[in-house]
């Protein structure tokens, strides 16, 4: 964090997601939150909890398993001047979703010449472990990044979490809103008072000069993790989180890329078209070939979740896999590094157990 | 009809004005689509074009049934029901010519009619996107209180799609102000009803999510505006939904400005019945002919104002691409 | 039931198989789902499972009408209909159990149970997404005259998403042989009806798509298999699809071992009249007790055995990640 | 091309995309093509034309408006074993089709161990000019490209059309065929007895020296008359066609631009996590900076695409932006240089005239 002094009170990111919807539906009445089961005494894992009491079903209601239509009732009634929060349990769900989010939901305001605006948020949460498998996984983010008219944003903590969903719900556009259920226990000093986490500027989560590492969502903490391990040998790494991805800030991931001149990605998603290529990419494109920066992408293994849990653990990146390719591309005529399996596991995935 | 046999009877006067503003909408609408047919094959309008020549009698038919607190929502073939719901036309014709002036600035195109301003909620041209978006306008209509309705125009092929039972589900559970208005011409593009629907029963099937149904297959503007103002009311009332179902044929080819009979997919015969009781054609017959002639010269003159207003408004810049991504 | 009164006559032998059949299905589920349960705190099973206890008796009825030619789409909540079906047994407790010998090598999980040599397409953890590829085993079927039907399970929340009315219309319009079979457990996770579905008119609705209906709401095992078997029949004599709604009730926790009444959202009292009525208790009564307790042994052993054969099968190796991603 | 003698006669790339189906059709009896309107007399601009006359409707036959659940049907009988080929006359339309697509399509075989297959072929095609507008233009590929499990090509001339519609068919895979209206009247030479275009090699359609440009779908074309206009002020570009985005050949475009040291993709889509976004980070990735590549991205501006006449010219990349890019990666210092319009105009669009 760059912020120096720790401000608010401890609070978990799903208490913190919870309190800024919260906060925004009591300051706009036309804030209202619906999508499967946000009324139920799970609460979309107690992210909703709490707002069906005091806001009403008027404006905390669940829906038929329609998220195809929902999600135009979710545009219509944002273009009608409300600013609908539309929930899915999983971000897999979305691809219900797609025609109605790229074909209105980002089209709306260029295609009617500015006439409209979609102040909608479209909350997905992307679950991990636990067998989740190949349906109830996904971190599609990048088929939304490729879109002009959404926004995407991918909170990492509790502090940005609040923030970004503030923001999220003053945007009057489209924001794709990407949670990551590993993340919903983890704690941090959240301010009481409302704020918001702008759009635009990633945050430079720790310095480092000789590698630049962008963490998406959860492989942010994964990166930490990383950085320790990688400290350990002697490898300084620059964990950069972009917090939102559209509009991405690129201008902080160059800066950073150019001084050490190392760029790796570890993303939360598939990496064919991913957000990494596109990060590289970008990067890429700014600095030319005089900046001489060395580029890896990491990601999901190009196929579908796996359950079994040895699988599983072979499909995700991890703190180990992430300080390994570091080393590797530090150091490439060193012998391969791998850091102790054992102190790669981050706290909040060693307490987490299923089902959920 | 009678209504227009005595002419001193105030209720017959009362129901001349309704006539004549029937007629003026219907006369409109088509002499616009005769226009637009007539520019279309010196390329002045660079885009595809669905034209509702035939279909009209519908849109004017509800659309007299709302007032400016209702929206509603159009398709591509969405001329009529933006026409009739007080659309502006200078900007519709300057949208087809792709003009800065347009509604939608020459980012919508013919297939993307917009007008906030009249409550004509943006047209979509991937076929039922269109009704869950409609349905939101309903919902927020409804939590807003503005005691305004949703007029929702789609085709018979739209019924087809997903979203229009999930849509339909939503709205009656919900019970939102929202009428939804099939314009069943018997066809999507080229395939007839025969080779998309298991059956014809789609009133009884919208009936079962406790939705009241109204069919009129005899082309009546009169009759589609009486279902529509039933229905208006009750979903004032706060009465939910309503399903109206309305027979129509296309006289055009689906996309461009020509008659396509000769292309084999349908006969002539189909369309002779409805050009017989052609509903511009019967108003005009129960007006006085003094009437008829001088709204005639006075929709002529509006109709060549909107396509003088297009010819010489100016195009969009290439400085003006990226307006409007965001808000 | 009077059919197990005289053991001498041998139309009542012929239903006292039936009976054992169904029997056998029904308390083979029911104890490898009680096993599930028993073993699921001490995380042998590291994925969501959805436990069929109660709603076992919609499968075996229906499977029981069932060639293996046939095949069954089933859900997340697939289980019974795996089982019933005649899937491998082994192979599903291995998958659970995230082996190499799992049905789907470790790489589906509880929520996507395949056999497709018993005839068991895969299952899909998005609720509706099966509905439209069970209707595509049904068009195969019809195209390649294999004289073979498709029954296609789904809960009532699946019955919201657009895909069912779409799936519907088109098996009707090809007159397909799939029989849709909507087990309504008056729940989808904790949501009741009430707040999804704007009517009850589900059959009704069903049925104006020309698709023959049956609404079972007593629990009857033999109901369903009756009414399975003369769709079945209706099915393999070319007539198209059939519909049939079951009124059933989870007896647990929507995802999980457990029962869950000490949540709040549902009262223990609605399972009441379930538990006392649960078809495999009657039909355990409908049987010699010998024969009950001969089965008990042969079941037991079953399934002792097949969670043995999990518990002792290997794990893929991490070097198994990137097999089968394309063909 | 790299057939050095031209074989066959000349075909348009409509004739050829039918002449494939039509031969796979009579090979093998569980080949079916079906989607909105093929059998009508339009027949998706020609290219199902003469299919229901020769093998019947069972074979060849329209759908009710229905592009999710008739996606699901073609995937249920694909693994039920039969050949499906599923029409849609706008790729737009696919975001429809994301559920079934993504969420099985893609993921059945792994997700069920290797017992099914999936042998499908989705076609579709992406519009431009006339005023086609923000729903019927957009060329999603990188969507497809994302996702593991599925394979994704995009032939852009009548040769390669005809071998890659054969290969899909044959290929147990479902394949995202994606086809470019502009491409339909271009001809090539084309034999007669069917072949196939297999994945997974790229092709140099012209060799240069001074940059790489990768062409996707007509930007191959595009970037073929860029190349002539280039080569008049003395810069040689070597034209590759990918022709299959997934499996990408990215070997065959490494080898060339670690010769000409400058890599350009233009692209028939959005570039934020598109194929050039995909191709450019993979090229460095393998490179790495020692190979001192410069990199640039062309596609679709990032707004929803517009009819009217201007906005839609500035939209799309075309000759003229693609030869000037070039130049300035080229030529960093020299003055910014743009070829005469009138000249970067291509034969076929020149031809092209709606309403379709
Ligand atoms: C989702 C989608 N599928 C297919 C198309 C191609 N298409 C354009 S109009 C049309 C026919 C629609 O028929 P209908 O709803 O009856 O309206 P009509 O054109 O008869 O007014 C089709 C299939 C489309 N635009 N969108
Ligand atoms: C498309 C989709 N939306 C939401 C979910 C989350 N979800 C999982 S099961 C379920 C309930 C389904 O209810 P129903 O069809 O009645 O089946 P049941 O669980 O009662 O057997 C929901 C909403 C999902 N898996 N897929
Ligand atoms: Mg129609
Ligand atoms: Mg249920």
């Amino acid at each position: 964090m760059t912020t120096s002094m720790p401000e608010g009170r401890l609070l978990r990111y799903v208490d913190a997601l919870r309190e800024a919807v919260a906060q925004e539906m009591r300051r706009d009445g036309d804030v209202f939150v619906f999508g499967l089961d946000v009324d139920d005494h799970k609460s979309i894992q107690g992210s909703t909890a709490g707002l069906l009491e005091e806001f009403g079903p008027e404006r905390v209601f669940t829906t038929p398993l329609s998220e195809d239509a929902m999600t135009g009732v979710a545009i219509g009634a944002a273009m009608a001047g409300m600013r609908p929060i539309h929930v899915h349990i999983r971000m897999d769900f979305l691809l219900l979703c797609m025609n109605q989010l790229v074909n209105i939901g980002a089209k709306a305001r260029a295609m009617y010449g500015g006439s409209v605006k979609v102040p909608l948020v479209v909350r997905s949460m992307v679950g991990k472990s636990w067998g989740q498998g190949a349906q109830h996984s996904q971190g599609l983010h990048s088929m939304f990044m490729h879109v002009p008219g959404l926004k995407v944003v991918a909170p990492s903590n509790a502090h940005d979490v609040k923030g970004c969903m503030i923001a999220a719900i003053r945007d009057d556009n489209p924001v794709i809103f990407m949670e990551h259920r590993l993340l919903y226990p983890t704690e941090a000093y959240v301010p009481e008072t409302p704020y918001e986490v702008l759009p635009g500027k990633a945050r430079v989560v720790a310095p480092g000069d000789d590698v630049t590492l962008v963490g998406i969502s959860n492989m942010v903490l994964e990166c930490l993790r990383a950085r320790e391990l990688l400290a350990e040998i002697g490898i300084g790494a620059e964990v950069i989180d972009p917090i939102w991805l559209t509009p991405l800030d690129i201008d902080t991931i160059v800066e950073s890329a150019r001084r050490t001149r190392r760029l790796v990605v570890a993303d939360n998603g598939w990496t064919a078209c991913g957000a990494g290529a596109e990060i590289v990419a970008a990067v890429l494109e700014r600095v030319g070939p005089e900046g001489g920066i060395a580029v890896k992408r990491i990601g999901f293994a190009a196929t579908a979740c796996p359950p079994s849990p040895v699988l599983e653990a072979a499909f995700y990146p991890n703190p180990g896999t992430v300080a390994s390719t570091v080393h590797a591309l530090v150091r490439p005529t060193a012998p391969a590094w791998t850091p102790d399996p054992e102190r790669t596991k981050l706290a909040h995935q060693v307490q987490f157990r299923g089902p959920f | 009809m009678s209504i227009v046999q005595d002419a001193q009877d105030p209720a017959v006067a009362q129901d001349l004005a309704v006539i004549e503003r029937l007629y003026r909408a219907l006369r409109l609408t088509r002499l616009v689509e005769d226009e637009v047919a007539r520019v279309y094959p010196t390329d002045v309008i660079k885009s595809p074009v669905h034209l509702s020549i035939g279909q009209e009698f519908i849109s004017v038919g509800v659309c007299d049934a709302l007032e400016p607190r209702d929206h509603v929502s159009i398709t591509y073939r969405g001329h009529a029901a933006y026409i009739a719901k007080g659309g502006d036309l200078n900007a519709m014709i300057a949208e087809m010519y792709g003009k800065k002036a347009g509604c939608g600035q020459g980012r919508g195109g013919s297939m993307h009619l917009v007008d906030m301003k009249a409550g004509v909620i943006g047209a979509s041209a991937v076929v039922g996107t269109s009704i869950p978006v409609a349905t939101g306008f309903a919902l927020a209509a409804k939590r807003k209180t503005t005691g305004g309705v949703v007029a929702c125009f789609i085709g018979d092929g739209a019924t087809e799609e997903g979203c229009f039972a999930e849509s339909l589900n939503f709205a009656a559970l919900h019970k939102l102000p929202i009428l939804f208005v099939c314009e069943n011409n018997g066809y999507a593009i080229h395939e007839p009803l025969a080779k998309r629907w298991a059956t014809e029963r789609l009133c009884e099937r919208v009936a079962t999510y406790g939705i009241p149904t109204t069919k009129i297959t005899d082309g009546d503007v009169f009759a589609v505006r009486d279902a529509a103002r039933s229905a208006v009311a009750a979903m004032r009332a706060g009465h939910g939904p309503v399903f109206l179902e309305v027979t129509c044929y296309r006289w055009r080819e689906h996309v461009g400005p020509n008659e396509d009979f000769n292309q084999g997919y349908r006969p002539a015969s189909e369309m002779t019945p409805w050009a017989e009781r052609d509903e511009v054609a019967r108003l005009a017959g129960l007006l006085p002919s003094e009437r008829v002639a001088a709204l005639e010269t006075e929709i002529t003159a509006t109709v060549a104002a909107a396509f003088a207003f297009a010819e010489t408004s100016p195009f969009p810049v290439s400085e003006d691409l990226y307006d409007h991504v965001y808000a």
